[in-house]
């Protein structure tokens, strides 16, 4: 199954793109889509143990199930509000 | 009331906004940009935003505040693209009866927003280098 | 800066006064005239006070206040006279680089100005009856 | 010694007077007022024990001492700030 992942900020910028592609057999846990991310894009390997992964806009644990619907997508520690 | 917005916060929309007959107290906490950051100078900002789950994540903080503290009306406004020093990137406003819970919901709203909020700064810096700030991973 | 003043409060002006470069927070405290107090109504309310006096403790209120907390500017602004429903009689407005001071220092001075500094209020209930209001003297 | 007493807000209302004179002999402090305060003046006999004094714009304890160029007030409790 191919997942389309969003990226943003650091993340974005180390891929290099908003959007990551990564091949994951399912069903699968988001610790397995994160082993996917690793091994399709190893310049996230520096940030990826900051990030949490979101599921349909909802934090989502290492345990929790992905299946081919899941909006996924990767949240770097989050800096917005006051300066 | 939630909003997300590409331009500058209007403050006395925002205060007019939680406005009500039986408020004894508003508290409002604008967050702004600092030029100065120890000894570094920032030329502007510019905020990035997951945009539905940003949304879903302000609906949920405003409903788990108004369950946490008896308070009248709450008001967020957060501010994205490019701004400038001294600007404000996001505004808080609480009405309440009496001032405790207007001071407290508002510090819990802003300290929660900065951790669930999938909102994110890139700070210019005025010798020309750009950087994504991300609380807790300075050494990446 | 601290202000007295018989006209309405310009929550604008007030949260400019605080402005500096390397702030990151600002908190605006609003003190707002209820038109219902439990279950009755209030018409207007009249503000009095020890003018000298009144001065004296808010400049020792905002020197105390900066001694205590980092902050980068303070201002308060007092209203006297004829206030409706709904108007604010007090401003207070902090900034600091971080906001956990703005909003601890914003909440002790109000805490502290309705101990310390002679103003009084007088509500006119809807009623037709006045009544100064002395906390801790309701039985008076 | 005639003092000149400055009244506020429920004080002011009880006595139907801003000032009010009272004759108290010098030297004084701040507890001789009071009483000189009561006996000149029985209506304000239910609100005085919550009040305090002030002395040239400052708070005052009873034994303060009170001279002939002090500016005397009776400070009724603030409800000044927020409503």
């Amino acid at each position: 199954m191919t997942l389309q992942i969003k990226l943003f900020a650091v993340a974005m910028q180390k891929a290099g793109s908003a959007v990551l592609e990564v091949e994951c057999p399912l069903p699968a846990t988001v610790d397995d889509v994160r082993q996917a991310v690793l091994a399709t894009c190893p310049a996230l390997a520096e940030v990826l143990p900051h990030c949490r992964f979101a599921l349909n806009d909802e934090f989502a644990q290492d345990n929790a199930p992905v299946d081919a619907d899941s909006v996924v997508a990767i949240i770097p520690p989050v800096s917005g509000g006051a300066s | 009331m939630i909003h997300i917005t590409q331009t500058t916060i209007d403050n006395q929309a925002v205060l007019e906004s939680v406005q009500d007959t039986r408020a004894g107290a508003v508290v409002l906490f604008l967050g702004t940009t600092r030029s100065i950051t120890g000894d570094r100078e920032t030329d502007s900002l510019d905020y990035d935003c997951y945009e539905s789950m940003a949304i879903r994540k302000l609906e949920q903080l405003e409903a788990n505040a108004r369950t946490k503290w008896d308070v009248l009306d709450i008001q967020i406004v957060h501010r994205l693209g490019h701004l400038l020093p001294g600007e404000a990137s996001v505004a808080i406003a609480v009405s309440s009866a009496h001032r405790g819970n207007a001071f407290e919901c508002g510090q819990w709203l802003i300290d929660t927003l900065k951790e669930e909020v999938p909102i994110w700064k890139k700070e210019n810096w005025s010798d020309g280098t750009h950087e994504w700030v991300h609380p807790g991973m300075e050494d990446s």
